[in-house]
């Protein structure tokens, strides 16, 4: 168990070092020149190798790859070549609506796609498990950012133009200030970064519900005279939580990027449409900083997905 | 209608505001922002009127100088009542702190590109410069350099005088003292490098807003200047209370909230031309436009091997100069009203714009006879293969297409390579080994003056001269030394027509050569929010002036 | 003693079943005329008289450069450029299809071939190719896309390329779920102990059992190659000017707000991507429903951590 | 009065391919504490109809009537349905594996039960949970009940599933083949504690099963069902040892427990697809006793003086006219006193485990120093409980997996240290046959190919040679050449098993081994498969490794028989000495728990406990 859990740990901690190798490659064997874009088009040559020289591009570089890694060991991710912000700094800033976006979304398609999942399933052939089928194959099939256009032109566009103000046109507003506005400026976006996956949710859930049920021990439980609900909700549900989990544990490296074109079309200020600024702006220890913090998250999901393994199914408890 | 105090203007872009320091390199749209937290010796009055829009005012300085000493010398006298909005207190801008903005263009950590300028232009700028480059780039070093150096052609007689001592004469000097890079700078400024994120927090304002709060990449919020006094003030009168930049939203989003109220003003988003048609279909009042002397064009590789140096056959480059069909460029940018076609190097606004056409086709739709007939006669009469890289953003990729068409007709075959914006200049053009190895054989290109009115010196100078060293704008080494000759009177000269008259003598020597192809003139569409009142265009902003408009909610 | 049981044969039964699912059928026979529409594209065009290229500047734009809505001459309207949107559908088609498909085939190859390594010789060989799979997957695609785009400069290989290498490990976790319970089965071991040698076994026993989840998951790969594709032409990363796919269709409506007015511009492309995907989304479940009627979630189960890199 | 009686049930289950008949017409009843028992072979209907009877069976069309103390079950809402379930009908399944819920601890599922019949606390639930788990033979339930299924081994779990069913005290409990996945051992224990139950608390059990022998010692009642119709029903005893109708005594005899060696005399063919409509007698095909009136008419249903009652056209009983199968003379083979053994296996031992990517664990030994002779033409057979390493032995001889230490010699062979190319022609020499029939042959191959490789792999032959010898291959085993190009879903479980006897005979080995060839076939399969095997034996001289862990199986094959417990061999003699002296108490136990008398009459007796 505790071998299980530090050789979960210590793979973790691989993945990222390859990965920041990975990126660290990626954007030193780019030919472009950031000190170029710092100094700015109309200068010259002199004043850009002066800048290159203030930014260590000048050196060897295995050399600022070890001192990126020395550094972001301490935390420090070093500075923006755009705006000479700490990276770290940055990120932070960019956290909120990113979090919010992505907690929200996950909550929504949860609370949209689990049910219809279970409701299909409890009912497959009829009518509603139709509905929701379809609900699925539109959802599964409709790419967001023609779903985010879409909404931003019929729920704020054109009835505002009416002179009805139904949404905000996007924007993010901190949920400490207002929890309500917070709240209100994130529906769409919500259900736009929503909407795939709880298609696929619903999917999965309506899948794994068929096989459940059919399993001996749903059998038992209505032989014991339990009611129908209890059946489903009890026994049913709780044997796909751990699906459901190794899935959201997949999905958070999807959910970054699905959060990034929903950043970009609802205009929020998170971690995604930094990094889309960061590399049009080639700010690469930004993009590193960005990368780097994305695959933390996900290698991190995925450890707790691992763990809650542990706690969700007593065969693997030890 | 009655002006109006108060409110917060909101104003949208997609970029933030990439520099609160007028030093390092910043976009052009930041005039604005510049506009409203700090101050020049020289400036641009908020007006609808295209003479008064781009013709120069006291702003620190208490009235326009004339030149004495053969245009040697200008003397300026600092408006009293102009303060610091120091930590220790309200204190007032000296002669001084006019000597230490520009000492600061140069400095090593961040030197600012339009140092170049001043350094052949102020006596002594170009050894107190080459001094400075040899500093490690630390606060320490930096401060203490300033404050023992000297700029020998910049005098302070007295705190509210300033006197500068050119080493020629130049008349559009007193058009580069508007540039925001020759800002004051308080004593302060000198504890932090610039733009850090330490010199953004401890920002001191001498202009009638300072930054209450910056959240890196989302908003910078403007609030009134404590200290800031209106009847000191003749250019700008203020009337909001605060100014919100919001950073992060997509030119579509904003151009909605401007419709529906909830924005008031466009950051660094221009207007989709079809936006233009559409708003003007419904009779929107809101739009007005602003001639900034923009212009578009594509410059031809003449120095790379490619197709054995093609290239640099006059012939064949004449010929792409009969082939580009402009108007159908001028329709792509959205009309006459957006783009007027250019056969020279001067656009509208500009000193030395005229009327001339050295290839003329009919309409200016382009004359694919002529330029294959030209071709022929240079030896290509299977025409040419040809790569042109553009770049990939708002209309350039819709450009670059119309171009391809038209050049296609005429027996060029056009390869695109689309490259991120990021890319374009910074990576692939700028950078003199990628036209030398033949990397693009076309691009097209854009160029704006760093200043309104004249500034044909900002336009001839960086992109149509070589002295040697590979100009960062002069893709291809271009030169003509009698060009060149003519432009040095030009820019001494006291007299505005026969200025004029040079300058254009000077399109028409480099025009001849056809190392470009003008495109187009653009004109630049300005749009508001309904709460918007008394929205004028300051040129030097390319935008409305945040620092005249007032709301009406 | 021999008499034949009743039964019919599979291939039977899952073309009864196929046939049977309308929504499936409607779903391929859209799917047939997809292609007949993109491989007719240069037919199209003659019969128009328009290429994908050309740029009627004076029939299909105002003189400030708005385009024509759908007419007699241009059915479904012209876009910025003047250019006819229909043609450019039935090339964008092209592109679309070619990169789904592509895409998806070889993600599949490439998965089949690590899962099936990865689970048939199991112990480090599947450590390590399956810590590779989780490697693959802790990299955030788009921001991955973005950068490489950047660097690279957008291609269509690159595209696909970009596409195969983060959406394999989908078919690389299935397929390695299902030969890791394939071998244990005794027909290997029937197989072993005939003195097959390993590669025997994996091509000729394991492989054919494999067809069912290849075949389903190739085909539910398909639309999010399409939508994956699209998203980076939207992000502006997709394929090069002039050639027309969907989702740079769809982007440079949106880039300039044309859409607002050319609502067609919007539409049509939009239409199409969302029908497409949508008929590969319902072919996939019709074949998984036909081919594999009774264990269908089977492929779902466990660690299979299915969802291809939906950008979107 | 009875406490149900079903009458005229019909049940039909629409599915893709049609309607699936899988009960027709069945009628009978059941009395307080009778133990019912319904026997047949598989798909022949028991759990449809047991499921139906709980009300289970949603989306089937079910006609007739189940009259549960006076109420018909079929009239009832689903409301009133599920609160009869648990608290008065109550059900076990076969499978106690898969029939706890994984993630809910023992005793919440108990609790569970309680508390949706009985407004109590969930700690007064928790006593009587704990109290009933204590009865069914649970040690200090009161730890346990917090256990999760995984936790308790085959039989208990069994155990839990019972005290689930019965802690509501049910008048009737279903049980669904309550035994068949657990050691003969475990299964008269079980069957121990259900009887004991009976008697207890007075309940009424169905039993369903289609182990014969089993029904005859214990039911009161017994009911035999085939392609859905009821074939016979009466009294226990008489139905089992007298069987009225032809097909309950087809079965008796396929089945290997008399002392009987040689060719059992099967039942011909397989049972009849449900899909079809039933016209005549749904036997009549495999029927012996057929005549012409069977395939046309439904059979009337005859009643005998014993109470059995009989759907058949026979007038008398079956067990009295049908014609005895002439037994054929055994001629036991016993090797050449002085010939070499085939096999000789010295010292084996296996351990699993130890090491893994992140160094060394504990390994599990599972065979301890096995050694045994094979003599060339003879059957071993080896028994012993599940996971005693009877599989893995079988492994290692065949080469499948080397040893941890020890040596196999098979024709004064080693297999251990040989080169690939040794390897593949030691292949040649030992061959097997598998337990599963559906997991041993590709089911995405034709069987053509399946049979035909071994001449692939060991490049025999190939092209039009190839497709001869399989042909002669599959006449050999008793399959239709003509199906040389099906898939092995098209075959049923015996032909199937003939499809892997027919590979391993392929490349003439000297050695089969057949791991549980036949438990997962129905016994009037299982007798041709068996007969077969023995015809094999004679007609090739071929030496056998038989395992199996029914002794009555092993017993009819082997000359020898070594009895396995947790990887050593405890006893090794001939099967007759073996069989009238067992030396090992653990031998012993087997024989006991197998024997069908024993099971019934000393149920105390039996140590209750894990
Ligand atoms: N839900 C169902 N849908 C379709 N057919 C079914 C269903 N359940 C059972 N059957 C069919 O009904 C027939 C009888 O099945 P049943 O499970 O009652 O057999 P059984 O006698 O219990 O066999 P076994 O001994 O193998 O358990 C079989 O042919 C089976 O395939
Ligand atoms: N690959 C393996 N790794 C570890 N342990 C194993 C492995 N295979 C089998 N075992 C264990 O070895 C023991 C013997 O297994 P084996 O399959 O030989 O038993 P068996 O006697 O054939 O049982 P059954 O009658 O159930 O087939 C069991 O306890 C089993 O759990
Ligand atoms: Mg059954
Ligand atoms: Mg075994």
């Amino acid at each position: 168990m505790i071998r299980f859990i530090a050789s979960r740990i210590g793979f973790a901690a691989l993945v990222l070092l390859l990965l920041s190798g990975f990126v660290f490659t990626l954007f030193f064997v780019a030919p472009g020149d950031p000190a170029r874009l710092v100094a700015g088009e109309r200068a010259t040559e002199a004043q850009v190798a002066m800048v290159r020289e203030n930014l260590g591009l000048d050196r060897p570089v295995i050399e600022q790859y070890f001192s990126f890694l020395g550094r972001s060991l301490t935390g420090d991710l070093g500075f923006s070549y755009r705006n000479q912000q700490p990276v770290i700094q940055l990120i932070q800033n960019r956290m909120p609506a990113t979090i919010s976006l992505c907690i929200g979304a996950v909550i929504m398609w949860l609370c949209l796609g689990i049910p219809i999942g279970i409701m299909s399933a409890r009912y497959p052939g009829s009518l509603r498990d139709r509905v929701g089928q379809g609900f699925i194959l539109i959802g599964i099939s409709f790419p967001s950012f023609v779903l985010g256009m879409a909404a931003l032109y019929f729920l704020y566009f054109l009835p505002r133009q009416a002179g009805l103000t139904l949404f905000p046109p996007g924007g993010y507003k901190p949920f400490l200030a207002n929890p309500a506005q917070w709240a209100w400026h994130m529906l769409l976006p919500w259900f736009t970064l929503a909407l795939t996956s709880a298609a696929i949710y619903a999917r999965l859930t309506r899948g794994q519900m068929l096989e459940v049920l059919g399993e001996d021990y749903i059998r038992t439980a209505r032989a014991k005279g339990l009611s129908e609900r209890k059946v489903i909700y009890k026994h049913g549900v709780r044997s796909i939580f751990t699906p459901l989990t190794t899935q959201l544990g997949a999905d958070i490296a999807a959910l970054l990027g699905g959060a990034l074109v929903t950043e970009q079309v609802f205009g929020l200020q998170g971690i995604g449409s930094l990094a889309v600024q960061s590399v049009q702006t080639q700010d690469r220890p930004v993009i590193i900083g960005v990368v780097m913090l994305a695959g933390f998250f996900i290698v991190v999901a995925n450890l707790v997905v691992d763990f809650l393994y542990l706690l969700l199914d007593p065969r693997v408890r030890v | 209608q009655e002006a109006k105090t108060g409110g917060t203007l909101r104003v949208l872009g997609t970029a933030e505001v990439d520099r609160f320091d007028t030093v390092p390199p910043a976009t052009a749209v930041t005039g604005s922002f510049f506009r409203a937290v700090t101050r020049q010796l020289i400036s641009f009055a908020a007006s609808e009127d295209p003479h008064e829009q781009i013709a120069p005012q006291a702003d620190l300085a208490e009235s326009v100088p004339t030149p004495t000493n053969d245009g040697l010398t200008y003397t300026f006298k600092l408006r009293q009542g102009v303060d610091w909005n120091a930590p220790g207190g309200a204190r007032q801008v000296t002669s001084a702190d006019i000597e230490r903005g520009f000492m600061r263009l140069c400095n090593p950590f961040l030197p600012s590109p339009s140092a170049s300028y001043f350094e052949d232009m102020i006596v002594g700028f170009a050894d107190f410069c080459a001094g400075f480059a040899k500093v490690d780039a630390k606060v320490d070093t930096m401060k203490a350099y300033i404050e023992q150096g000297d700029i020998k052609g910049i005098e302070t007689p007295s705190d509210d005088t300033v006197v500068f001592q050119l080493t020629r004469a130049a008349n559009d000097f007193i058009y580069l003292l508007t540039l925001p890079v020759t800002s004051p700078a308080p004593v302060e400024v000198l504890d932090y490098l610039p733009d850090s994120p330490e010199y953004r927090q401890n920002f001191i304002s001498a202009a009638p807003y300072t930054i209450e709060s910056y959240v890196p990449d989302s908003m910078v919020r403007l609030v009134r200047n404590p200290v800031w006094k209106a009847e000191n003030d003749p250019l700008r009168k203020a009337y909001v209370d605060a100014i919100e930049v919001v950073a992060g939203v997509q030119a579509d989003a904003a151009m909605q909230q401007l419709q529906s109220g909830d924005g008031d003003m466009l950051f660094d988003i221009p207007v989709p031309p079809v936006t233009v048609q559409m708003l003007k279909m419904q009779g929107d009042e809101k739009l007005s436009t602003l001639a900034e002397g923009a212009s578009k064009m594509i410059w031809i590789n003449t120095v790379s091997n490619n197709n054995d140096g093609a290239l640099r056959n006059p012939k064949v480059r004449q010929a792409l100069n009969y082939a580009i069909d402009k108007a159908a460029v001028v329709q792509q940018y959205g009309g006459p009203e957006f783009a007027t076609p250019l056969n020279g190097i001067f656009p509208l606004g500009i000193l030395g714009n005229h009327d001339f056409s050295p290839y003329p086709t009919p309409n200016n739709q382009g004359d694919p006879e002529k330029a294959r007939a030209l071709l022929a006669e240079a030896g290509y009469p299977d025409g040419l293969t040809l790569k042109m890289p553009f770049r990939n953003l708002g209309i350039d990729p819709a450009v670059a297409q119309v171009l391809q068409a038209s050049l296609q007709k005429a027996g060029f075959t056009i390869e695109l390579v689309p490259t991120p914006a990021s890319d374009f200049y910074a990576r692939l053009i700028t950078n003199f080994d990628n036209a030398l190895n033949g990397v693009w054989d076309l691009v097209p290109s854009g160029w704006s003056p760093d200043w309104p009115g004249g500034a044909a010196r900002s336009i001839y100078q960086p992109q149509y001269t070589y002295d040697g060293t590979h100009g960062t704008f002069n893709f291809s080494d271009y030169n003509n030394d009698a060009a060149s000759e003519v432009a040095a009177r030009a820019l001494t000269t006291t007299d505005l027509a026969e200025s004029e008259k040079l300058w254009q003598q000077v399109d028409e020597m480099v025009v001849a050569d056809a190392p470009t192809v003008p495109l187009v003139s653009l004109t630049t569409v300005l749009y508001h929010g309904t709460a918007v009142e008394n929205f004028l265009p300051f040129a030097a902003g390319g935008n409305g002036d945040w620092t005249n408009v007032w709301l009406n909610r | 003693m021999n008499q034949p049981v009743q039964q019919r044969s599979s291939f039977d039964l899952t073309m009864r079943r196929l046939l049977s699912d309308k929504a499936g059928l409607i779903s391929l026979c859209f799917i047939l005329l997809l292609v007949a529409f993109a491989v007719g594209a240069d037919g199209i065009a003659a019969w128009t008289g328009h290429s994908p290229i050309d740029q009627f500047r004076d029939t299909a734009l105002t003189p400030t450069g708005l385009p024509v809505g759908p007419n007699a001459d241009f059915f479904f309207g012209a876009d910025q450029l003047g250019r006819d949107v229909f043609v450019r559908l039935a090339y964008g088609a092209r592109i679309s299809l070619a990169i789904g498909v592509v895409a998806s085939l070889l993600a599949a190859l490439i998965g089949v071939t690590v899962g099936l390594v990865s689970g048939y010789f199991g112990g480090w060989v599947d450590v390590v190719l399956g810590r590779f799979m989780d490697l693959v997957m802790s990299i955030p695609v788009l921001l991955c896309m973005l950068s490489l785009v950047a660097v690279f400069g957008p291609s269509v290989p690159l595209s696909v390329a970009v596409i195969v290498f983060f959406s394999w490990t989908t078919m690389g976790r299935v397929i390695r779920g299902q030969v890791l319970s394939l071998r244990e089965r005794e027909f290997v071991v029937a197989a072993r102990s005939l003195g097959a040698g390993h590669l025997s076994i994996m091509v000729t026993d394991i492989l054919p059992n494999l067809t069912v989840p290849i075949i389903i998951y190739t085909t539910m790969m398909v639309p999010s190659s399409i939508i994956f594709e699209a998203t980076l032409s939207f992000l502006g990363l997709g394929i090069v000017p002039p050639a027309p796919s969907w989702g740079g269709m769809l982007a440079d409506a949106a880039n300039n707000s044309i859409y607002m007015f050319a609502w067609w511009l919007v539409l049509f492309p939009g239409l199409a991507l969302l029908l497409t995907t949508l008929s590969f989304n319902i072919l996939g479940d019709a074949l998984r429903d036909a081919l594999d009627p009774n264990s269908s979630r089977r492929a779902l189960r466990k660690r299979s951590k299915q969802k291809a890199p939906a950008a979107s | 009065m009875p406490l149900l009686t079903v009458r005229n049930l019909h049940i039909d289950i629409p599915t893709g391919d049609g309607d699936v008949h899988a009960v027709r017409d069945v009628s009978f009843s059941v009395e307080p504490e009778q133990l019912f028992g319904i026997a047949g072979e598989s798909g022949s209907g028991k759990s449809v109809l047991s499921q139906a009877i709980l009300g289970l069976m949603p989306g089937a069309r079910i006609s007739g009537e189940i009259l549960f103390e006076g109420k018909n079950l079929l009239e009832l809402t689903p409301r009133q349905m599920q609160k009869l379930r648990g608290d008065r009908i109550a059900m076990i399944s076969q499978d106690p594996l898969s029939s706890l819920h994984p993630f809910y601890s023992v005793g919440r599922q108990i609790t569970e039960a309680i508390r949706a019949h009985r407004r109590i606390s969930e700690r007064a639930a928790l006593e009587e949970a704990i109290d009933i788990l204590g009865r069914v033979g649970i040690h200090s339930p009161e730890k346990r009940v917090f256990d999760f299924p995984h936790q308790f081994s085959g039989g208990m779990r069994q155990r839990v599933m019972i005290a689930m069913a019965i802690v509501l005290r049910p008048a009737l409990l279903i049980a669904d083949e309550p035994t068949t996945a657990l050691d003969v051992t475990v299964q008269a224990q079980i069957l121990a504690l259900l009887n004991q139950m009976r008697r207890e608390l007075g309940t009424a059990i169905i039993m369903v099963t289609h182990d014969l022998e089993l029904l005859s010692s214990i039911a009161d009642h017994a009911m035999v069902m085939y392609a859905g119709n009821r074939m016979e029903l009466g009294p226990g005893e008489a139905v089992l040892k007298a069987p009225a109708h032809p097909y309950t005594l087809g079965l008796l005899r396929s089945s290997p427990t008399q002392e009987t060696r040689g060719p059992l005399p099967s039942i011909p063919g397989q049972p009849p697809s449900l899909l079809a409509e039933q016209v005549g007698c749904a036997f009549a095909a495999r029927c012996q006793s057929a005549m012409e009136i069977c395939g046309q008419k439904r059979p009337p249903l005859r009643e005998f003086d014993d109470e059995t009652r009989s759907l058949c056209w026979l007038e008398t009983k079956a067990a009295s006219v049908a014609p005895s199968v002439p037994a054929e003379p055994i001629q036991d083979l016993q090797p050449a006193p002085d010939a070499p053994p085939i096999v000789s296996v010295r010292d084996v031992h296996l351990t699993y485990g130890g090491r893994n990517l992140f160094g060394a664990t504990p390994g599990v030994e599972v065979l301890k120093g096995i050694s045994f002779d094979l003599a060339r033409g003879t059957t071993l057979g080896i028994v012993g409980e599940s996971g005693c390493g009877k599989s893995t032995l079988a492994r290692i001889i065949a080469g499948l997996l080397p040893p941890t230490s020890g040596d196999v010699v098979i024709e004064g062979e080693s297999i251990t240290g040989l080169d690939r190319r040794q390897w593949v022609e030691m292949r040649k020499r030992v061959q097997m046959v598998f337990q599963n029939p559906f997991g041993s042959l590709n089911p995405r191959r034709r069987v053509g190919s399946i049979i035909g490789d071994p001449f692939r792999i060991q490049n025999i032959a190939s092209g039009a040679d190839r497709k001869r010898r399989v042909r002669e291959l599959m006449e050999i085993v008793g399959l239709n050449p003509e199906h040389y190009n099906r898939f092995p879903s098209e075959f049923s479980g015996g032909q199937r098993q003939r499809i892997g006897i027919a590979r391993a005979l392929a490349l003439n080995p000297s050695l089969i081994i057949f791991d549980e060839p036949v438990s997962a076939l129905d016994v009037s399969i299982q007798a041709q498969i068996l007969n077969l095997i023995a015809r094999l034996q004679s007609e090739l001289g071929l030496s056998y490794l038989f395992i199996s862990h029914d002794l009555a199986v092993v017993r009819h094959v082997s000359s020898q028989i070594v009895v396995m417990k947790s990887g050593q061999i405890v006893e090794h003699a001939d099967t007759q000495t073996l069989y009238n002296m067992p030396q090992h108490p653990y031998t012993r136990e087997l024989l006991a728990a197998a024997d069908p008398d024993f099971r019934s009459a000393r149920p105390a007796a039996l140590e209750i406990g894990a």
